[in-house]
């Protein structure tokens, strides 16, 4: 289609008005266009929107990193599990964390800024994204600060009900920042007593891991009070076999995964104060030398009750090496159902929660690979997924 | 990055304008807004358009209008920076959460499935950090930044919302 | 990454803490000063402190002496993170413009030279972000965040004047 | 020496008064931490100060990078050239511009900021650096902004006696903010009339680049508002045969070359409105093919009168090509008197201005190599120089 002369004139015009409301604008905090003038519209004959994205699909994955040595400036990139395009991304702060809302409407991300990049003022934040446009819709500051720490999952968790937001804090007192996200509003800090991060049992308590092996039980009112501290009895030997930080947490069904170092599962039902069920092993005969290891090195798929575990062969303290394979356990009968050889060894994985699950894994080399969950078969790779992807999130988990 | 030829619809534009306004008519309502002060400036353009079209005839040699996700891609002809098509956008969509600068400089591309010229706006998308991917830069034709028009290491979001350079799309304004 | 074997200086400190002060008497102290609040554990250190000095045999075998830039320098024993003496500073110097945290976990190295073992404070550098270079990254003994004392993932720059992380620098206390 | 334990229990009590300290500072500004209490210091049979810096060596390299994809946050690295070695390193924001005093004391940052990282409030600063302790220790807000582009070298400059610092600005309205470092106080913009770029020409005077091929040059008064300004004639066709931005200026002796895309050269005085001698080519009987290329593609020793130039075989349009030789050049015999072969090709290269010379070359992988600039000898390089350096700067030049 011929354009006119007209329009292109206005186009011109157009965009020296535009850039001149920049310099207007250049002060102020950045908003969306609707400041600029009408005839700062450059005519085309398509139109130039932003897009939306649909709700979220349970087989996309959000990736989260830290990425270093640059740690100032995290960022999390979503990606379509079925072909692996980008579907978007969200810049973050220092060593930051995220959180998934249960009616997949939001993102939230607990970060850290100072006013001159790496120096000035720190100021520690809850951040609102809204998942469909992706900008940030809110904020919170935590005036208490946050636990600054490589990222890790249970930083920071959503009730059950999805209204409350609890993000760890070690400023060094210990404590939990709750910040009520539908008012997006911050309420105030529990006390931990020296436990550590964040594990949802139900919409207004939370429960945290212990130095000695137990599970602190926090329930709080809405002024974020805390109103009962249940303390439970150690469940593993902190000091020989550890549990790892990044257990297996499936939030609707309340259901957690805890793996020790060498390689015990300790079953817990997260309904109300942690109830921690049969420990059973992950390794049988003919399986020796061989650890779970990794980042975040296990998922729980519910719909199937399989729970996926990145293994590697080596000795003690190789607990952060990546995995070699993906291991897949029936929970009911506690036993071995498949070994996944992984294409390319892999520090954290998580698996999609709808019904043809899929396999997300990433490696020390920024590569994402996609894996059939039930088959172990590939589906696909993408290198330079950033340069530091460490953690993995998926709608429905 | 991104900025590049601004010039191309200069040669069909300025013609156009001639016919229609005169450039002091324009000048004096833009000196209005700013009250004093170069901006960038319109002048002169004719014989760098003349010199990028050749280079849109050239660029179509090996141009295909299949996968927007290469720097072949036929709209890319004067495109520099990493594509908004591999960044969650499209070429002319803007990623979630980052919006177009209104502002654009604006090449010829030729399409090879039908030999035709196009008018292609090379709006930014601003508002995120680089985004990274499907690095697309030329350097056909890019002059210094003193000639700012023509340059293309300039962050050109201005009038977006927020000047951070995330990614380089490509609107389809019309034939040209 | 960071914090590593704080517990390594309990055996012996522990020790001459039970002489010269109850533990009962440091905690009231902080309590003061913090009113309320648990902050990071001083127990259990006894067990760990003994597993860390068998991997300070261990780490003993192929230290060396006289390259400070190696992740096998003899005081590394307990480092994790970016060595300072790559970064423009030393293993006991910030580099210019960061600055240590007077907060420190300590760890127990054996000097190959004289076969002797002496107490280290891991004293961060703060104040910039990751300096980047020579990462020496170790393992053994580490636990979960849950037992920050012993987790070289946190952020270990409390007291600094910063909590961005530098860099990692390693102190003579003196012998162990 | 055996430890006492009373020095070992006050260390432990200090370990947790400072972690205490630290949460009444954690929501303030940082400061250097005489704010901690005496208790606070660790004691240990060593000091662990901040180490401070001599004075600059002329053999230092200041490496800028902006940090692709990360823009928000830029650095420049310092090293000895004489090994190699990491002075030290100093962290900014976005597409920053670096200026070293000429008394050595000082690095000016002309920088962006958001308040959310890439999101927020924008603010525009210079920022000082001591050169000695590398701490910022004062910063300037530019109210109009700056010029965002990828690092170039003469956006911003210092006028002869060191007093003003020139920041080009593009908002789009062209200006130069003038900001007097000794005051550390923004004075105001010159209008550049459509011309960019900043070149010294005094102490308070400063010439633009303008897109006809001339030279703008401004004189201002101490309330930094302009007094006179001269346009010069066009020296060069801006259509057919530009000049590089990146001309080899010296600041101390008012010498500035400018070379075209074609490889004419430019001899420029630089003392007050410039003045352009008669130009003449780098490229002799056989140099066809030969074109200089690259990112900061030219240097000029004022000790020997040699230039030094990238340079690559290519076609038109290669301009921005990485330099596979440096040509040497003695300036007032117009005369090639070296060909020194890169290791490694380079888009960036400076000398220093010591009465031996050091080449120094970065490569597009983020190498920086360093040659003797006489002999060409390879002196050494160094990889991982962050992942995109841009920019070098030596002290005198």
């Amino acid at each position: 289609m011929p354009v006119e002369g007209g329009r292109i004139v206005s186009g011109l015009i157009g965009l020296w008005l535009a850039t001149a409301a920049a310099v207007v604008q250049a002060q102020q905090a950045p908003a969306i266009p609707a400041q600029m003038p009408p005839a700062a519209a450059q005519p085309t004959q398509e139109d130039h929107p932003t897009l939306v994205l649909p709700e979220p699909s349970p087989r996309w994955v959000y990736v989260l990193e830290p990425v270093f040595p640059y740690l100032v400036v995290s960022k999390v990139w979503i990606f379509d599990g079925d072909g692996l395009a980008v579907k978007g991304m969200i810049n973050g702060g220092y060593t930051a964390n995220a959180v998934l809302a249960h009616d997949k409407s939001r993102l939230w991300l607990a970060e850290t800024y100072w006013s001159r990049g790496s120096r000035g003022t720190r100021t520690d934040v809850v951040t609102a994204f809204d998942t469909k446009t992706l900008d940030p819709v809110g904020e919170v500051v935590l005036p208490k600060g946050r636990f600054l720490v490589v990222p890790k999952k249970h930083n920071a968790t959503l009730t059950s009900d999805g209204r409350y937001l609890l993000s760890f804090n070690m400023d060094p007192a210990f404590s939990l920042s709750v910040v009520d996200v539908e008012e997006m509003k911050y309420l105030g800090e529990l006390d931990t007593q020296g436990c550590s991060l964040a594990f949802p049992t139900g919409d207004t308590s939370v429960a945290s891991l212990c130095p000695d092996g137990r599970f602190l039980h926090i329930t709080f009112d809405a002024s974020g009070r805390a109103t009962k501290t249940e303390l439970g009895e150690p469940f593993f030997d902190a000091e020989k076999d550890p549990v790892f930080e990044h257990a297996a947490i499936h939030r609707p069904s309340k259901q957690g995964y805890f793996l020790s170092y060498d390689g015990w599962v300790y079953p817990v039902s997260l309904d109300g104060m942690p109830k921690v069920g049969e420990r059973w092993k992950l390794q049988g005969a003919g399986d020796e030398g061989w650890r779970p290891g990794g980042w975040q090195l296990a998922a729980f798929h519910a719909g199937s009750k399989r729970l996926f575990v990145l293994m590697h062969e080596g000795g003690p303290w190789t607990h952060k090496q990546a995995g070699e394979e993906v291991w897949v356990f029936d929970v009911e009968r506690k036993q071995r159902v498949a070994r996944h050889k992984l294409p390319h060894h892999s520090h954290s994985m998580t698996v999609s929660q709808d019904e043809k699950p899929l396999l997300f894994a990433i490696t020390e080399t920024a590569m994402l690979q996609v894996l059939d969950a039930t088959t172990g078969e590939e589906k696909g790779h993408r290198e330079g997924v950033g340069i530091s992807p460490y953690l993995l999130y998926t709608m429905g988990e | 990055m991104i900025l590049d030829a601004f010039d191309r619809m200069m040669e069909s534009a300025a013609r156009q304008l001639a016919q229609r306004s005169s450039r002091r008519s324009i000048l004096a309502r833009l000196g209005t807004v700013l009250a004093g002060g170069a901006i960038l400036p319109l002048l002169p353009v004719d014989k760098s358009g003349r010199a990028k079209l050749a280079h849109a005839n050239e660029f179509a040699k090996t141009a295909q209008t299949k996968d927007p996700t290469q720097c072949n891609y036929w709209r890319y002809c004067s495109s520099d920076g990493y594509l908004c098509e591999c960044c969650g956008g499209t070429m002319n969509k803007c990623p979630p959460g980052s919006y177009a600068s209104p502002t654009s400089w604006i090449g010829t591309c030729i399409n090879p499935d039908d030999g035709q010229a196009y008018l292609i706006a090379y709006q930014d998308c601003c508002g995120k950090d680089s985004c990274g991917l499907c690095p697309c830069l030329g350097t056909e034709g890019e002059m210094p930044s003193y000639r700012p028009e023509l340059n293309n290491d300039i962050i050109w979001c201005f009038g977006a919302p927020s000047m951070v350079y995330h990614c380089s799309s490509q609107v389809l304004i019309g034939k040209a």
